[in-house]
């Protein structure tokens, strides 16, 4: 009996379609076990389809990307309705991904940014997007107000992490669902499989930060040089694919299962991890970090802010 | 986990019931989930108000109690005492509802505040895990690094306590610095006579095992239990066999240098740094001899009648394991060639201290004769340079304790040997602090019309056979120039390399100078942050012989503290590592001040339960939230917040 | 009672969390009381044994639930039970203060102040400047109805 | 006429064609939305300078390192670095692994099976139905030849999707001999599989089919490419040449000094907005001399080029551009095929030079200042401009992509063939295809269109009178 799959692409870079594309002639292989009811990317499905099939019809249910619009909110809410095991797939799904720091901002501020005050966009009329054309009346729909991911929205089974998820984490975590399982993949931190992990030396201690591309890499665990990796603060599986690269952990796989505020706690360790210094020194150090959200919450800042920039007028 | 909480609810009197409706505290907390039973009471410390508790564990089956009273600085103990007779004492908690409330606030507000305080209390307590203290095996057996005068000090006390002693000293003989010394101030005994006897104790104490020519190479373990690597270097030369007639050394046909002289003596490759060396016996210098491998010499072999010499021997890899550690590796002198003002030191009439100490010495490279080493002559005039180095931020910022004393004798030594000769000695000012000290200086200044000149040297330089010396006279204000032909300076203290290496091997720290950095500097002035390593002498910090004869003992005291119990007792309040989730990224590793947590070779982090201090500040580092404190666990905090906001 | 977000701030009474260690900051908190020295009651103490164990998630926890501000407090730089510990957090509540900014929360709204055993007088001066404070800032966005 | 666009309808976000019928039922006009936006421009604002590289790339999963590239450009540029040669090689090579595969994802999985299907039911309008008609073999060889490709982009980006490697000043990862063999063998693979792809579609050019669909559009408009000193196409560096609707060379610039060639303009029904010729201007979606309107893509590119920078592609952009610029929307296709394979060779080069495994791969940035990154896009011009602080955090971004560039064009394309295809208020789900298969030629990716994405299942609303006459949804 096969089971039967459905795939939707809400507010992301359809980055997580193609990793699905990219396991390659294991997609062919697996079509004798599986069969896709709804896949909007790859085949042809209306939503219509998928609200005529009967109530957990469907086995496995992915949802890629993050909900920006409320028609992403409604098919969530349809995939939940209709399938046994809704799986966050990806980034996006999970804790809103790298678009989530769009949170940091308000829907006015992007306008302005994109069509007001755009060098390249003279714009005399000040023109917006949505407000009504004169001649024909299209409408738009609405851009929400801020990004929220699937667990906002509806309950989720099961979690695929990563920017995209890549293939030894998809592979594991696909075929621990066509077996019925929700609980697959690792639960230690990056370190764990890093390819410098022999490199760390018996204390680490930051003198000053480096940015990656400010430093000649010495190969050396990039704490130890100085230069923030949010290896410890991130769930293992990838393999360190980006280190394998001589380019930092940022974070994409999220936290490890104990942690939930994924920033906070590796904000907290670079701190501690600060060497003998001055108060003023000190200051200084912590200055030349610059961007703490962009840094820490590269892909959790959803999370961070769920209903947005707080605005604290004082 | 606590099911039954039962909370009571002290009045202080008016203390606390005259401001807050305890009351109502009571009604408020009936209602809170976990809570069975609550109740008020006059004075919850007096009998009475214990036996209420008592009593009512008993009648309500209660399995945790809270105490919401006065600080718990003041009666945590107290409560704790009543509960343990009845369940484990952690499920005892009081609520400060005294200090930080009905003290400080008025009616309304502070009952609401107390009842905030109290239900965070109880949150607290249900997430609070049965504790009995940690007992940790102790080796009565100790370490103590370094064979100078602290080492031999601590090694004799410990000993002579009845405990057993490891010695290691990395030269081959022990005896140290003030084995090099001529006589000592104040009382100007003779450095010699006065430790020899020391020397030979250790060599013949039942519980001391002396390893001279040896090195710690590896340590790791925990106070109690460290288990050490040390290595014996071969010596070449039976150390039971030799009988010391010296023949080896008249066949020697390679002379060097002698360290023990300063380098201003020469001696042959196989050797005896000085004779009343401990252990009394010859050494081969692997560098300078022809013997060792390719074998083109056994002069001295052929001259040994105990045949005693034996090129094969190999270096060896002792294991010892001990429960405490005394760090006792001395000093140095600051390098001379820092002192780019005083010519590098680099002229043969330009010397320091210790060579000077050397000069004086009878065993030593003149005999006991002053002289001018550029010509041999005898010094008609010596220029006593003081804070070469020290009390200097270009150098030292700090001040060598010992140079305004050691200054003083080797001037008075001076004339003492050159009755007409003319002293000068330059200094910031003088530091006389210890017994007899100041009555000592007195006395030179005085009584052997030495010239002392209140002021910093600023150039030395040579002028023909004379060595000139440019300063100033802080005190007329004139400028002074001495054409001198002889200088001593007197270098700063610094602590040794070897000193980085062994705090490196102890993962304790260092200091401004490379000395030590000690627990407390006024409460623990002997001990290291991490327990059961303890420090003597002037590797902690520059001193006298005094002062590090007293440490020596001092750190040989809390020694036989340690060891007087089988085992070591420590509050349970630690962190526990959740080794499966570990990733081994080893923040924790970095921040514990304790070397508590260490590096397990599987790479995940281990909590030495001994050594933790229970501080939490790895807690609030690990990235991956996998260390808790028990009791103070973040659950346990989360819920507060939960219940304060 | 207290007034929603929003509500005239008259009435406002902040809700504020205080993390103090139990070697100085808490022992300084008891010194205020058996001195007798009111100050407001909007602050409700946590007591950890060193100021180094509070989490910036815990910070982060107390404004997601909507405190008005959190206090921490702990022993002088050079006085601390453990060494070290009030420095880490020191750096850690510089970082979180970057942070608060970023995410629209003002990080006056934090405050992490030294305070030794026998200053009782101190404990209840920051802990009144700092009540006042919030209440000038009002009430936190993030306050629940 | 009033029109009113039921609910469910302005749930769909993503492409969305709104046709409207005169009472005649034929068709009056037509526009493409692109109702989506995430705000890249916003939020890249306030980051770190070298996260741009793996910031961008989230703009889109299936041109991750069109994004990477050009934002690695931008802040060479942005600091004031040059990368060493081999850096540059690695980069190159990286690239034209992606065109290879992209242009590969197209034409199998996408747009393509338009033209080798043709108008068949659409259950079978998809990669399953390829595989039917032209069997589970030939299946493999594209599955295969991706996977290749995306291994490459892997061994030289540090991932497959969402590259990491490329840093201001070069590259932080290089290639020893092991993998520079590997690569050589799989680009050698690829350039056969490249020229059996291109046998393939020409059996469909050489149908009557095809003239049909050629005849359904065609654009009289500039054309827009990056090329190299010998104005060959070149994909990763260039200079920017824009030809004349009759192919004469209009301008040849500075990639860096595009912003002064072009202006965007703003329409209230998108939130994508319409670039044009600044020196032309905006004349409405209007084409020929006169209309500042522009493409750029495959097509764009060879008809803005003299020619490929290899052998084999060479001979094939000699026949295609026998009769000089070429204007048939739907020749796009064939354009895309000889890039697969200019592609696929020019990785095969470059495997082979003996640069390409030095390891001097990066030099030091300077003073971060301002940067402009232009890259050609598997569907045309890509250009992200930051400003930079002295601290090296974006200040401002400025992102104008591919999709955008062609914005205007796809939105009279649409027109075009609706007007073809429908009469008579006669419409059908094949006769949509046709429309959408305008659309599809330019293989729109409206997720760096809008910086956004989904997979833009595109709906089409066709009105009457003053109601919706008939809804069709389709994927893009």
């Amino acid at each position: 009996m096969k089971k039967k799959i459905a795939m939707y692409w809400g507010a992301g870079c359809g980055g997580c379609d193609v990793s699905l594309l990219g396991i390659h002639e294991k997609l062919l292989e697996l079509l004798d076990d599986i069969e896709i009811v709804f896949w909007p990317c790859a085949t042809d499905f209306k939503y219509e389809d998928l609200e005529k099939m009967p109530d957990k019809s469907i086995d496995i249910a992915f949802y890629n990307g993050a909900i920006r619009t409320s028609e992403n909110e409604e098919i969530a809410k349809l995939l939940r309705k209709k399938s046994k095991i809704l799986v966050a797939y990806g980034s996006c799904a999970i804790e809103g991904c790298i678009i989530g720091l769009a949170n940091l901002y308000d829907r006015e501020d992007i306008f302005r940014a994109v069509y007001l005050e755009n060098e390249t966009t003279p714009n005399k009329e000040k023109i917006v997007p949505g407000s009504r054309d004169k001649e024909e009346e299209l409408e738009l729909p609405e851009f929400l107000p801020h990004l929220k991911v699937l667990s906002d929205v509806v309950e989720v089974d099961a979690v695929i992490p990563g920017c995209p998820p890549t293939k030894p984490v998809l592979a594991e975590a696909l075929e621990a669902l066509l077996s019925g399982k929700t609980e697959f993949g690792k639960s230690v931190a990056l370190c764990d499989e890093c390819p410098r992990k022999d490199t760390k030396p018996e204390k680490i201690e930051i003198d000053r930060f480096y940015r990656w591309h400010e430093k000649q890499d010495d190969g050396k665990c990039f704490l130890a040089q100085g230069i923030i990796c949010m290896g410890p603060a991130t769930l293992a599986g990838c393999g360190g694919e980006c280190i394998a690269a001589n380019i930092p952990c940022t974070g994409c796989m999220g936290p490890p299962p104990k942690v939930r505020n994924q920033g906070a706690a590796m904000l907290s360790a670079i701190a501690s991890l600060l060497g003998e210094m001055d108060e003023e020194k000190e200051k200084e150090v912590i200055e030349s970090i610059r961007d703490m959200v962009g840094t820490f919450y590269k892909y959790t800042t959803a999370k961070l802010l769920p209903k947005g920039r707080v605005k604290d007028e004082s | 986990m606590a099911k039954r909480i039962g909370v009571f609810i002290c009045h202080c009197g008016v203390n606390i019931a005259g401001v807050v409706d305890v009351e109502k505290v009571a009604e408020e907390l009936r209602k809170y989930p976990g809570v069975v039973f609550a109740t008020t009471y006059q004075y919850m410390c007096s009998d009475p108000g214990q036996n209420l508790i008592r009593q009512k564990i008993e009648e309500e089956n209660l399995d945790a109690v809270v105490v919401a009273a006065c600080s718990p600085s003041m009666h945590e103990e107290t409560f704790r005492n009543v509960c343990k007779d009845y369940f484990n004492p952690q499920r005892c908690e009081m609520a400060n509802i005294r200090e930080q409330c009905s003290w400080v606030h008025e009616k309304e507000e502070a009952t609401e505040k107390a009842i905030k305080i109290v239900k965070a209390t109880v949150e607290k307590l249900k997430g609070n895990e049965d504790l009995t203290p940690i007992y940790v095996p102790v080796e009565k057996k100790c370490l103590v690094i370094g064979g100078g005068i602290a080492g031999i000090q601590a090694a004799l006390d410990i000993a002579d306590a009845g405990y057993e002693v490891i010695l290691v000293e990395k030269e081959p003989s022990i005896g140290g610095r003030m084995a090099q010394l001529s006589e000592t101030f104040p009382t100007l005994d003779c450095s010699q006579c006065i430790l020899t006897p020391k020397m030979v104790a250790v060599s013949r104490h039942p519980k001391i095992k002396l390893m001279a020519y040896s090195e710690v190479i590896d340590i790791s373990g925990y106070v109690g239990n460290f288990d050490v690597k040390i290595l014996k270097k071969p010596r070449y030369v039976d150390e039971d066999a030799c009988t010391v007639c010296g023949d080896c050394e008249k066949a020697c046909p390679v002379i060097v240098p002698n360290e023990f002289d300063m380098e201003k003596k020469p001696r042959k490759a196989i050797f005896i740094p000085f004779p009343q060396a401990v252990p009394s016996t010859y050494t081969i210098d692997r560098e300078a001899c022809l013997g060792l491998a390719p074998l083109t010499c056994a002069e001295c072999r052929e001259a040994c009648e105990a045949d005693a010499i034996n090129y094969d021997m190999q270096p060896q890899i002792v294991e010892e394991k001990v429960g405490a550690i005394i760090v006792a590796t001395g000093y140095d002198l600051y390098d001379k060639s820092n002192l780019v003002e005083y010519g590098y030191g680099e002229d043969d009439d330009i010397i320091t201290s210790l060579e000077f100490e050397r000069m004086l010495s009878a065993s030593g490279p003149t005999g006991g004769n002053i002289i001018k080493p550029s010509t041999g002559e005898t010094p008609k005039k010596i220029v006593f340079v003081q804070c070469a180095g020290s009390r200097d931020k270009q150098h030292m910022p700090y001040c060598s304790s010992i140079c305004c004393m050691y200054t003083a004798k080797h001037a008075l030594l001076y004339k003492h040997h050159v009755p007409d000769g003319e002293a000068y000695v330059f200094y910031i000012d003088i530091r006389a602090t210890g017994k007899d000290y100041e009555e000592f200086i007195n006395n030179v200044m005085e009584e052997e019309r030495i010239n002392y000149i209140r002021g910093k040297v600023a150039k030395i330089f040579r002028e023909g056979d004379k060595v000139v010396v440019w300063g100033v006279d802080t005190l007329t204000g004139k400028k002074v120039e001495i054409k001198a032909d002889l200088v001593v300076l007197a270098m700063a203290i610094v602590g040794r390399k070897e000193t980085k290496e062994i705090a490196q091997l102890l993962k304790v720290a260092t200091g401004v100078g490379g000395f030590l950095k000690e627990s407390h500097p006024k409460l623990k002035p002997v001990e290291a942050l991490s327990r059961g390593i303890y420090f003597a002498g002037c590797s902690q910090a520059p001193k006298d012989i005094p002062a590090t004869v007293a440490q020596a003992s001092a750190a040989a005291s809390k020694v036989l503290a340690l060891f007087a119990k089988d085992k070591l007792e420590k509050d349970p309040m630690v962190a526990v590592v959740d080794e499966e989730h570990c990733s081994g990224c080893g923040v924790c590793v970095s921040v514990c001040p304790y070397g508590a947590m260490q590096r397990q070779p599987n790479g995940k982090a281990k909590c030495i339960e001994a050594l933790c201090e229970g501080c939490g500040t790895c807690a609030a580092a690990c990235p991956s939230n996998n260390i808790e404190m028990r009791n103070y666990r973040d659950e346990q905090i989360e819920k507060m917040i939960e219940v304060i906001i | 009672m207290r007034k929603d977000a929003g509500g005239d701030d008259m009435g406002f009474e902040p809700e504020i969390v205080a993390f103090l260690c139990n070697w100085c900051a808490y022992a300084g908190a008891d010194m205020a009381g058996t001195s007798r020295l009111k100050y407001p009651a909007n602050v409700v103490p946590i007591k950890v044994m060193c100021s180094g164990r509070v989490d910036p998630e815990f910070v982060l926890e107390a404004f997601e639930k909507g405190a008005d501000g959190v206090f921490i407090g702990g022993c002088h730089p050079g006085d601390c039970h453990y060494v070290n510990g009030n420095i880490r957090t020191r750096r850690r509540v510089e970082m979180l203060k970057k942070l608060l900014e970023q995410m629209g929360i003002n990080p006056r709204r934090l405050r992490l102040e030294w305070v030794s055993a026998t200053e009782g007088a101190k404990f209840a001066r920051v802990i009144k400047e700092f009540v006042e404070e919030i209440k000038e800032l009002g009430p936190s966005p993030l306050r629940r109805k | 006429m009033k029109v009113s666009i039921d609910p469910i309808t302005r749930l769909e976000g993503h492409g969305k064609i709104e046709i409207f019928l005169d009472e005649k039922g034929n068709v009056e006009k037509a526009y493409m939305q692109i109702p989506e936006l995430r705000g890249f421009e916003m939020f890249c604002r306030g980051r770190k300078a070298e996260d741009m590289p793996i910031i961008t790339a989230r703009i889109c999963g299936v041109c991750p390192e069109a994004h990477h590239m050009a934002a690695a450009k931008a802040l060479d540029d942005a600091f004031n670095v040059e990368p060493p040669e081999t850096a540059k090689l690695l980069r190159e090579l990286l690239y034209n692994a992606y065109m290879f595969y992209d242009h590969c994802l197209h034409l199998y999985y996408l747009g393509g099976i338009d033209v080798l299907l043709g108008d068949v039911p659409k259950e079978e309008r998809n990669v399953i139905g390829l595989i039917k008609k032209f069997g589970m073999e030939i299946g493999k060889e594209v599955v295969k030849h991706r996977r290749y490709a995306m291994e490459i982009v892997k061994m030289l980006g540090g991932r497959e999707i969402h590259p990491v490697a490329a840093v201001p000043g070069g590259v932080s990862k290089g290639i020893g001999e092991d993998e520079r063999k590997e690569i050589e063998e799989k680009a050698k693979s690829c350039i056969e599989f490249a020229k059996t792809s291109l046998s393939i579609f020409k059996e469909v050019f050489e149908s009557k089919r095809w003239n049909e669909l050629l005849g359904l559009d065609s654009l009289q408009t500039y054309y827009m490419g990056l090329v190299d000193k010998n104005n060959h196409v070149n994909y990763y560096d260039g200079d920017i040449r824009i030809v004349t609707p009759s192919g004469k060379e209009f301008a040849k610039i500075k990639a860096k000094d595009i912003l002064n060639h072009i202006e965007e303009h703003v329409e209230e029904w998108t939130y994508v907005k319409f670039p044009y010729l600044k020196k032309v201007g905006w004349k409405g979606f209007v084409d020929g001399e006169k209309s500042g309107i522009y493409r750029v893509g495959p097509l764009a590119r060879l008809n803005a080029a003299d020619g490929m920078n290899t052998k084999e592609a060479m001979k094939e952009f000699e026949e295609f551009k026998k009769d000089g610029v070429v204007h048939e929307t739907f020749a796009f296709y064939h354009a895309r095929l000889i890039e697969m394979l200019n592609a696929a060779e020019r990785m095969y080069d470059l495997a082979r030079h003996n640069a390409i495994t030095g390891t001097d791969i990066r030099a030091m940035p300077n003073e971060p200042d301002e940067g402009i990154g232009v890259v050609e896009a598997a569907r045309g011009v890509l250009i992200h401009h930051y400003k930079l602080n002295s601290h090296g955090i974006v200040e401002e971004a400025n992102l104008i992509v591919a999709t955008t560039n062609n914005n205007a064009a796809i939105n009279m394309s649409v027109a075009n063939a609706a007007k073809k295809v429908i009469k008579k208020g006669k419409v059908d789900d094949i006769i949509l295809n046709k429309v959408e298969s305008a659309f599809r030629c330019y293989d729109p990716c409206l997720a760096c269109a809008s910086h956004a994405l989904g997979d833009t299942p595109l709906v089409v609303n066709i009105y009457r009178g003053n109601k919706l006459y008939k809804r069709l949804e389709k994927n893009v």
